[in-house]
């Protein structure tokens, strides 16, 4: 393990802050499906610094996997070896997954619209001739649709963050406050959306996605230029917490070891 | 009832031209070499069936194998794009490749329909995404007892599915543990089926976590030890992620793409 | 989140009168302790759910806690009738038991309806028999692909499932091998549930053929050792058949059913 | 294992006869879908004799079974300890049965009628407010239902043979031979029915149980008197094999330890 004395906390990554974020959005004891990459990576820096009992479950079948090191797959052999149980891919959809039983889900997106929808079918063209063939759905429609809440985590820039979605994926809030219930959604929908330059909430009267805090030097204007469409901001945007020298050697520690059975300490 | 026999054979018996073929492995597992043989022996106009196509979808496909995939998420797993799935979706090379989209829930239930010998899986899911808008695979099934509106997708009935396991035993019982995605669903959904496997042994002792696949419900076995690289074998290999890493070069480029099938596969 | 708590206080807590109540374990794992610390605590009005209610259902229905139940075979396995479920719906003794009948893979997929949080599944089931006859709660489907009717059965989602297991570790997950039977649906459909455990231990240590019920999904995990006799804990004791032998009767005089119970249940 | 020369070949009892001959009708390698009693000792005599490729199904959900004696129930540990595989009951019924992977199902009657209908749910009364509360369906209907072919096993007499049923829990062949197919069932309903007088086949054309063949010693006017309807009687009925001394060595000995671990050899 790192050092604390040597980790240099007056510098970070965007990264860094949109991981640390999105880590710091997991609470003890919740159960988080969680995919590869930032998610995997926050949900792991998480559980060992302030929410070590939080429960993650892998889309692969693993339930309550505990890697003692960074897994570099979806479906990595440390996933099974540390679970508490290991399902198949059906039971986790539909035993875990679709009754309710996972309180987060994490998603990404490469188009996000001001009610938290997702893209991450097709941009460009249209659907059967895209100019941009993405990988598609996986487990994201129904992870957007079941878990209690949603977190999406995904850099604000305009391409990114658009006025109208090429394809709808994922469902946020659709076209308003009303639309989860009307379709008989029982998950709550996008809780926060974590960017590489702030958070952004629902209205809790409108469901439109709000700029509610900042990150570390980023500013309303930035957030403006890199979003799409008017972004509404709250009365008083709140400021992130920069990471802590604690969050960033366990961070870069993860980072650093990652898919290396051998270097996990 | 399963019958042990050579790889060569076992696809020549098993896949034809115009089949429906699912390679399932949910990262783990993923038939490599079997799908390796696929392409030698050059099999046109499949229809590909699998909820990850990976790394050796893109090199059917690549290779022209596919006329369609059905599927739920067709990426390169930690890595980013398929390049020959997105050449072939956006430029039709080497031939124009058909899609039938779904999500993850979705195709596990198609696999479970079929696998249980109904014509239906019923799900929550699709719900107000573009997905049913594409395909008339997906359609809205309503509870007979509350009224409800769910959402029903037809079963998946492959000719043949094709896994990968880490051993059989000498009568043709497959066994097989760690991330067991949804092998058995795949093969017992198939009409014919294909599971090449590490080794063969006397007897499969029980392990914790291990499924067995009994021969009776099995059509052929082959022995292709490392048969998953560059996925993995519980127990028997890791993960090759420099070789995920670096297929991403490799697939960007077609001429870089069929030099290497014919330098590693084809030959 | 499970607790660990006194098997009482458990009951005392998750089992109020009037609730749907499932007590699951094909053969294997049943659980006769949590039935007759039911029984002790005079519950009453119950809807007990089961698909095989055997020695234990007879117990409680002869004790007057039912007023309803759901199930698919009422029999001692291997014995013959179940008495005190027959003078129940002969004779209205101790009191008149509603029924409602159903195959067992009807009741499986109930089971799995409900943990699945589906209001509905769907089977090859009931056809050409007169079961539909007497519930509405088996229904024509239509598959909304090809045209063929099927047969659908709402969810089961009792109040609470009481199911045993052969332990827990400190935090509650609780794991079970042998014969696995539908208690983990049955405990994944219930608003509640209560796993007794023969033991608690540090470290549950992978077995072929275990399954683990995370303590997140759980509420109340009891210890009672033996809990499952005369039914068997596998690893940990063997059926008591003479005593299933026995009941036969024991139970078929109502004062002889009530003063057996009195001797060895109540006191 | 009992002698062979100590074996009393000259007398066997009916059920005796009845367990013989279900179990010449299993043929190696078949798929059998096993209930407890008569067709589990019948499996395991056949699986000991001329079908040791046998698989037995226990609707338990223990796949491939070879238990070393006879179980006393359908879910006891020896089955568990000897399958091939323990799958869940869900899985056994949707995964296994249902699709028509089982070649033979075994089904005991309460009631009978010509066309193989069976009754396992009430005698007498109505449904409500019966005579006689039987146990139910359990795994009957589906195993009717779904697999290749069925064998029914039951002691021939009028109170079981029956013109009608009370309640048709398992289906035969319905009311003729066009049923089935009209009710979309799979499996091909009973190949046979075997009795303690002797073996009843569906007519080809119609489907009504014809007496085809007598055990040794039964006579046409016996099974006539014990059958409630007018029975069809082939033109010349064979005569079923005694038990062989083979055959009553391991049916006797199997029975002996049967729920025995100790005295299995």
């Amino acid at each position: 393990m790192t050092e604390l004395s040597t980790v240099d906390t007056a510098t970070w990554t965007a990264d860094e802050m949109m991981t640390v974020a999105a880590a710091r959005a997991l609470g003890d004891g919740a159960v988080c499906f969680v995919g590869i990459g930032l998610p995997s990576t926050a949900a792991n820096l998480a559980r060992r610094t302030h929410a070590p009992n939080l429960v993650l479950v892998y889309e692969s079948g693993t339930l309550g996997a505990k890697p003692d090191f960074l897994p570099l797959s979806i479906g990595d052999g440390v996933l099974a070896e540390t679970a508490d149980s290991v399902v198949s891919v059906p039971e986790v959809f539909n035993y875990w997954l679709q009754p309710g039983r996972v309180d987060i889900g994490f998603l990404a997106a490469a188009q996000l619209d001001r009610y938290g929808n997702i893209n991450t079918t097709v941009i460009g063209g249209d659907y059967a001739n895209p100019r941009v063939r993405l990988p598609g759905a996986g487990g994201a429609p129904e992870i957007a649709a079941s878990c209690r809440e949603v977190i999406v985590v995904v850099r604000q820039n305009p391409r990114t963050f658009v006025d109208r979605l090429d394809f709808v994926t994922s469902l946020g809030y659709g076209s308003g406050p009303d639309d989860r219930r009307r379709l008989g959604l029982r998950g709550g929908g996008p809780r926060v959306v974590i960017t590489d330059l702030g958070v952004l909430e629902p209205d809790p009267a409108t469901c439109e996605l709000t700029l509610t805090r900042l990150h570390p030097g980023a500013t309303v204007e930035q957030a403006r230029a890199a979003t799409g469409w008017p972004l509404a901001v709250a009365a008083e945007p709140g400021s992130t917490q920069p990471p802590t020298a604690g969050e960033l050697a366990v961070l870069r520690h993860l980072e650093a070891t990652k898919g290396n059975r051998e270097a996990a300490s | 009832m399963a019958v042990i026999v050579p790889l060569h054979q076992a696809v020549a018996e098993l896949i034809h031209d115009g089949d429906t073929v699912a390679m399932e492995g949910f990262t783990h597992l993923i038939p490599f070499g079997a799908g390796h043989e696929i392409i030698r022996q050059r099999r046109r106009g499949l229809t590909l069936v699998r909820m990850t196509p990976d790394v050796i979808y893109d090199q059917l496909i690549g290779m022209g194998c596919a006329r369609r995939l059905v599927f739920s998420w067709g990426g390169n797993p930690g890595v980013g794009s398929l390049h020959r799935f997105r050449d072939a979706v956006e430029n039709g090379w080497p031939a124009p490749l058909e899609l039938e989209e779904h999500s993850h829930a979705g195709m596990a239930n198609r696999y479970v329909a079929g696998a249980s010998g109904l014509p239906f899986a019923v799900l929550r899911g699709y719900t107000g995404t573009d997905l049913a808008t594409q395909t008339g695979n997906i359609k809205p099934i309503t509870c007979p007892f509350t009224g409800e509106v769910l959402t029903a997708v037809p079963a998946l009935r492959p000719d043949v599915a094709v896994v990968h396991a880490q051993r059989a035993d000498r009568a043709g019982n497959v066994q097989l543990w760690g991330i067991i995605g949804v092998q058995k669903e795949a093969v017992l959904a198939a009409e014919r089926s294909l599971v090449t496997v590490e080794e063969v042994v006397d007897e499969l002792d029980p392990r914790p976590g291990a499924i067995v696949l009994p021969a009776w419900a099995l059509s052929m076995v082959s022995v292709l030890p490392d048969g998953s690289h560059p996925s993995y074998t519980h127990g028997y290999s890791v993960r090759d992620n420099d070789f995920y890493l670096a297929w991403d070069a490799i697939s960007r480029d077609r001429q870089r793409f069929t030099d290497w099938m014919e330098e590693h596969v084809m030959r």
